[in-house]
């Protein structure tokens, strides 16, 4: 058996074990308790191995295993007798089982079900509602006790609109100048438009794809154009922005630290 | 004052380009246009619907809503309409969230502990996300001591898997037996490879 | 034109349907159909205002806008609009009216420019539905020369929303967690964005 699956592919042991009894082709209402136990452990362990982080719910899923296997192998003369509370009957344990997994399938796949009408409803695009407040004329001071807004349409209210705005708002934010000063990233901009002797693509600045570096490499061109180091060139709308050295290039000072920000 | 079909179809239009995102419900086009009944309306809308489809110079259609509908871009218009959407879409439910929005959706009302149950995971999280997107809420509170909370799904439940009712769920029972019936063949299959390693 | 002129219509349609109020530019249009020219485009969209204009089961229009075009609702509908907002809502509270006493609920006290910085449209009249309403109500003045206005959510506010008190809110953390989820190219933006939940 491969172990190519991690185990933050599954959504937990019940998950797991579905799997595991597709994989071996496992009759579902007859599972064999002691190979499905060696390939449960087996996968954890291998997954332990390569020191991923077991959610202890596989590990309670494994000891209810072992238990079941380990019962399922004494002869039943040498079991406790059926009166004591404490025994557990395996075959009532894997029948539970069976039930439990069959139950979880069910859901498993209403969720794919779920999941492919979510993907059609996300292709489907729609304007947002037209304004009509400068027609609306209701009674202001009433408000109806029935459809009453929650709390829930309040947060959901707030959350579209920090969307929408997330699109929209200006970039505007602090940066730690310990980080990566700006400085430093203004002089790595102005040797490379040096070294390449040619216009750069504004995208191809913007390699590292760490935020603060985008943020930092972004506030530093805007310096550089302030400056007059840089200047940039757009053909066309949505064309990508071109960035050459500008006349101000020469009397740049390439000091590393020639701008405390 | 009697209105041609074709200025009815002009009015309900308009009503759905008016409403965009929102959509329009059967009872707000019958307050706008009351010679008309619910199911005269609902007739026209499905006509519209029609047309809308077999146009191909058209890149819109209707599509339902609880108790209503809503004009959008037809599918194929994903890849042009993505970056005018004024409203992005969100990213598509975990795998987490979509386990436990189905089982509220078929066993509400329900408590985290009973998910938890069936799913053999904790859900807490799935739970939030689920609430904070206003696909379930608070139902009610189970009696007994703990007094759990109890969960359902919302009306935008239906719109965000696009389903008129609840009844357009697929019935689990039938999924069952459907997974019986596998089983079955499977089963004899087996058997029969059985019987034929046993006469080997 | 390697696409079909059908196609091309329902593109355009689609695209001006998706922008709205706001219409799309030649060049926008240019920019998804690349195989069409600027002119064909006009062309092409010449046609559809035409089919629109003549066509008596459509509500809608085409008009134009410097550079480009915009779809809406033919002047005739003025009056169903009218009707239409007039019929008293499901949900009492507009999303405008509901945007702005979440702004005000998690942020006050705030000032009308604050709240309008924060939605990117003029809240003067949403203010004064939930004023009316007594949902919230003048807290104080903001120093400085202005002196604005400064809002604040009222005990009604908690009633209507069934809350004991301001701490049942919600809690945004949990709902930007699951915005930091997507892998999306605003990324960039996200850190300004959390500076201002913070704030709130």
């Amino acid at each position: 058996m491969e172990y190519k699956v991690k185990i933050d592919a599954f959504e937990g042991p019940l998950d797991l074990l579905l799997h595991l009894i597709k994989k071996l082709e496992i009759d579902i209402y007859d599972i064999p308790v002691a190979e499905i136990t060696d390939q449960y452990l087996d996968f954890i362990h291998h997954m332990q191995k390569l020191e991923l982080n077991i959610a202890s719910e596989y590990l309670l899923m494994a000891a209810t295993l072992i238990a079941m296997k380990s019962k399922m192998l004494l002869p039943k003369t040498e079991l406790q007798s059926v009166d004591d509370d404490s025994y557990e009957d395996p075959e009532m344990t894997r029948e539970a089982l069976m039930q439990q997994l069959l139950d979880y399938r069910q859901y498993k796949e209403a969720a794919e079900a779920l999941k492919e009408n979510e993907q059609g409803r996300m292709q489907l695009y729609a304007k947002p509602p037209s304004d009509l407040t400068a027609y609306e004329n209701n009674d202001l001071t009433s408000i109806p006790i029935s459809g009453r807004a929650t709390v829930h349409d309040l947060l959901h209210a707030f959350r579209r609109l920090m969307l929408k705005n997330k699109l929209e708002k200006p970039l505007n934010t602090k940066i730690d100048r310990q980080v990566l000063p700006i400085g430093q990233q203004m002089n790595l901009v102005m040797n490379k438009l040096a070294s390449a002797k040619h216009p750069l693509s504004f995208q191809s600045l913007f390699s590292y794809p760490d935020r603060t570096h985008l943020i930092v490499t972004f506030l530093a061109l805007l310096e550089l154009m302030k400056l007059n180091a840089i200047q940039c060139m757009q053909n066309e709308n949505f064309d990508d922005i071109m960035i050459n050295l500008g006349e101000g290039a020469d009397d740049f000072e390439t000091g590393e630290n020639s701008f405390d920000y | 004052m009697i209105l041609k079909r074709e200025k009815i179809h002009s009015i309900i239009e308009g009503l759905l380009y008016i409403t965009g995102e929102d959509g329009v419900q059967v009872e707000q086009i019958h307050k706008v246009l009351p010679e008309c009944t619910r199911d005269e309306i609902s007739d026209i809308v499905e006509q519209m619907k029609e047309n809308y489809q077999t146009n191909e110079s058209s890149g819109l259609m209707i599509t339902d809503l609880p108790n209503g509908y809503r004009l959008t871009t037809k599918p194929f218009m994903k890849d042009y309409a993505k970056q005018f959407a004024a409203i992005p879409k969100t990213a598509p439910l975990s795998q987490a969230a979509l386990e436990t929005v189905a089982i509220i959706a078929y066993k509400q009302p329900v408590s985290r502990i009973d998910i938890e149950e069936i799913r053999g995971v904790k859900s807490e999280r799935a739970l939030q996300t689920l609430v904070v997107k206003g696909l379930i809420k608070e139902v009610g509170r189970a009696e007994g001591s703990g007094r759990a909370i109890l969960y359902g799904v919302t009306p935008l439940f239906l719109d965000y898997f696009g389903l008129h009712d609840l009844s357009e769920l697929p019935p689990l029972t039938e999924m069952m037996k459907q997974q019986n019936e596998h089983v079955d063949t499977y089963d004899l299959f087996y058997d029969q490879y059985k019987e034929t390693i046993k006469d080997l």
